[in-house]
């Protein structure tokens, strides 16, 4: 059953060392701050970092690359601007990267959730990131094979959950948090408002609570969502 | 033409080629400065891999809202009709062939419409792919904006990338300051010159050119 | 770009013999009634059909079976207490069935409509309905390899429309429509309401307009549709 | 107890069993029966595979709505903290093992938890698989409901199934009106009778059975 979390501290105290650890956002837009914030205070290490990207600037995710806590990133754009912090990792060779092509990621957690075991994709067929994968022909297409990434645990940041766990989202800030939700063993969820069960339209719930087990109130100064009630 | 094209004009160019109704997926970079050339006429909606349809022009001021971004994080705006979803969803659009154009930057192309545009294979570089290979991969129609020539002079369109390919067989169009070219089975074509013939152009290229229809 | 049609005759009217016809619903709810009976009413034959069910009573679907329009059905549920017309074509033989298991084949559906090539379920798994498939272990677990299920047209019901063709849809009447628009090479879809563009809410859009070719407006007394003006 | 169980008793003591905060997909038929026995202070979710998670009672009445139907075609109600999805997203549930708990009818289970309730191989019987397969492959746990002996006294639990299967190694539980019966790796444990005891059931069936521990 669904836990309410008081903090963030609270919501991410049992994450253990060695952990693969989902975490959504890309870019700013979904990136759960605060639950990564605390998971940096709680200290688990050796973690597996499942993310768009590698960190940006001097906090969150980048900030947990530099307490040497990931020992591994699979991400899809590790390289940008302000990812100082993994670069220096990286050519220091103390985290280690698999590098997956974005739908290919996006397509192999979802995969993780839906119970998938593997599928074929065209993407990436004939370029370096499917050396050492299956191939086969489709209709004459080359595929690649990939597999599921399923995580331990999930950090997501959605808009509105209610009291159980159904989830809805803001904008762009949606992208990797239904599938991530989907394809964890476990997943924290920091939303700007918990609403009583009911007044989330049920045409309109984008995570559906069986995906949520941890949900934990950050106000984070969005607008207040939309729900049934005042809509009526 | 007389004279090779400005950036806009290339931008311009591409916009106007764009099949009224299309849905597209414009690249980072170049390829964004043609939503500034499309018209309303067009009804030409624009997809961002990470997660919406509709997607409008780049926010300024109050607009500026951070959970509404475009795949290069910059923020945008919403038209009417738009619509979000999630990260395999939003990937399914371009994996599941549903765009009719994506246009993407190039570091080369090669005669076969392989695409090399994510990594310079230098062996200190941090790769970064993204969602370069599943646009590659999955528009109907991948058109490259990029120069035609390095700064040394050489052409970037080449019998065979030397570059990590992002993508095999897929380019159907080169648009360059110099000439477009189209990509079929036969090879490649020049549908149009600015500012040299094309035997000049073909003078300073290794590969075979056919003439336009 | 989108067409709006005035009738379901128009709606239908390019369908070519030998056509597969992705056709939603589960039961009544979804099922895209007015739609198939303009089929019927069209001509087109040796249709491959895929649905949940085989048709029920002698109206839509069944009435298509009946008529002898139908090749081959693609479907998980052929047999219940009203499907004696398709009943009675497979029986004589002049019916073509391919059983997948519900899951199956709601994840081909899926698959065709995002560019994947096949993928490893282990739904079927030591049964006779994957006699004849690849199989596969993985993580000790049996796996069937599965194909995508594409269709030349989709005939769907939704609930409201925009001008730009994103879809809402109903309760459990959402069922098959969404996939199916996805994995059509040309989606029909019939609807109770149309609405101006910028009227549905762009978080609650379940078929974004990229997957709509044609709507056509039926009025089947259903309740008017929420939309973002009148919520707001 | 001193007599084998009626089938409310039975659907009763099922509901009792099942973890409060489970997720729950009740197959057609006697399973059915077992909504009637879940307490509100359970807190169990119910999921039927045409699309919904938060299914209520059967509609009656006014309540009726043909587009809120359950996998039975039945017209149900929706509970608050209700959510719909598409047939894919509905079958990622149960088939990405999110389902706490299935409970499905049965012609026969064998001792090592395979499954047959699908289709009787009867050369004339036109099939239908509907859910069956993805329900029995993904739940967490697998209960079958089913009356333990066939009309000529043989037992359905048997050492491997006759009938086609449904799927492999899924079933965990076996409720019938004598008995209840855990499969592990260990074999088929007996649980409790009704009306019968452990040496009478052991002498009517063909496998062996151990003990409760």
């Amino acid at each position: 059953m669904l836990t309410i979390a008081d903090t963030a501290e609270q919501a991410v105290a049992d994450i253990t060392d060695g952990s693969t650890v989902l975490i959504g956002g890309f870019g700013p837009a979904g990136q759960p701050v605060e639950l990564i914030e605390a998971l940096l205070e709680q200290g688990a290490r050796e973690l597996v970092v499942v993310n768009n990207n590698a960190g940006n600037g001097e906090t969150g995710l980048a900030a947990l690359i530099g307490a040497g806590r990931v020992r591994k990133i699979i991400c899809s754009f590790p390289r940008q601007s302000d990812s100082q912090i993994f670069d220096a990792a990286y050519r220091a060779g103390t985290i280690e990267l698999e590098l997956v092509p974005q739908g290919n990621l996006a397509e192999r957690i979802r995969a993780a959730g839906a119970g998938i075991g593997g599928f074929f994709t065209p993407t990436g067929y004939g370029t370096i990131l499917a050396e050492g994968k299956e191939t086969r022909i489709i209709n004459g297409r080359g595929h690649v094979f990939e597999t599921p990434i399923a995580g331990d645990v999930a950090l997501i940041k959605a808009l509105t959950a209610d009291r159980v766990g159904n989830l809805v989202y803001r904008k762009t800030a949606r992208n990797f948090g239904p599938i991530m939700a989907a394809a964890a063993g476990k997943s924290i969820v920091q939303v700007s408002t918990i609403v009583d069960t009911g007044r989330l339209d049920p045409e309109n719930v984008v995570t559906p609570g069986i995906y949520v087990n941890t949900i934990v109130q950050i106000n984070t100064g969005h607008p207040e969502p939309a729900t049934m009630e005042e809509n009526q | 033409m007389t004279t090779t094209l400005s950036r806009e004009q290339l931008a311009r160019l591409v916009a106007g080629d764009i099949a009224p109704g299309s849905f597209v997926n414009l690249g980072i970079g170049q390829p964004t400065m043609v939503s500034n050339f499309l018209t309303p006429a067009q009804h030409v909606t624009l997809h961002t891999e990470n997660g919406m349809l509709g997607m409008g022009p780049e926010a300024v001021g109050d607009q500026i809202d951070p959970d509404l971004i475009n795949a290069g994080k910059i923020p945008v705006t919403e038209l009417p009709g738009a619509s979000y979803f999630h990260h395999a969803d939003s990937f399914a659009i371009m994996r599941g062939g549903h765009l009719d154009v994506c246009v993407l930057g190039a570091f080369q192309v090669s005669t076969t419409g392989d695409l090399a545009n994510w990594h310079t294979g230098a062996p200190d570089a941090i790769p970064a792919v993204g969602g370069a290979m599943d646009l590659a991969t999955g528009a109907k129609d991948v058109y490259v904006m990029m120069s035609l020539f390095t700064r040394d002079g050489t052409a970037k369109l080449v019998p065979a990338c030397t570059y990590p390919l992002t993508g095999v067989g897929c380019v159907t169009r080169v648009y360059t300051n110099e000439a477009v070219f189209l990509i079929d089975d036969d090879g490649v074509r020049v549908r149009e010159t600015f500012g040299l013939t094309f035997e000049e152009l073909a003078a300073r290229m290794e590969i075979p050119l056919l003439r336009a229809g």
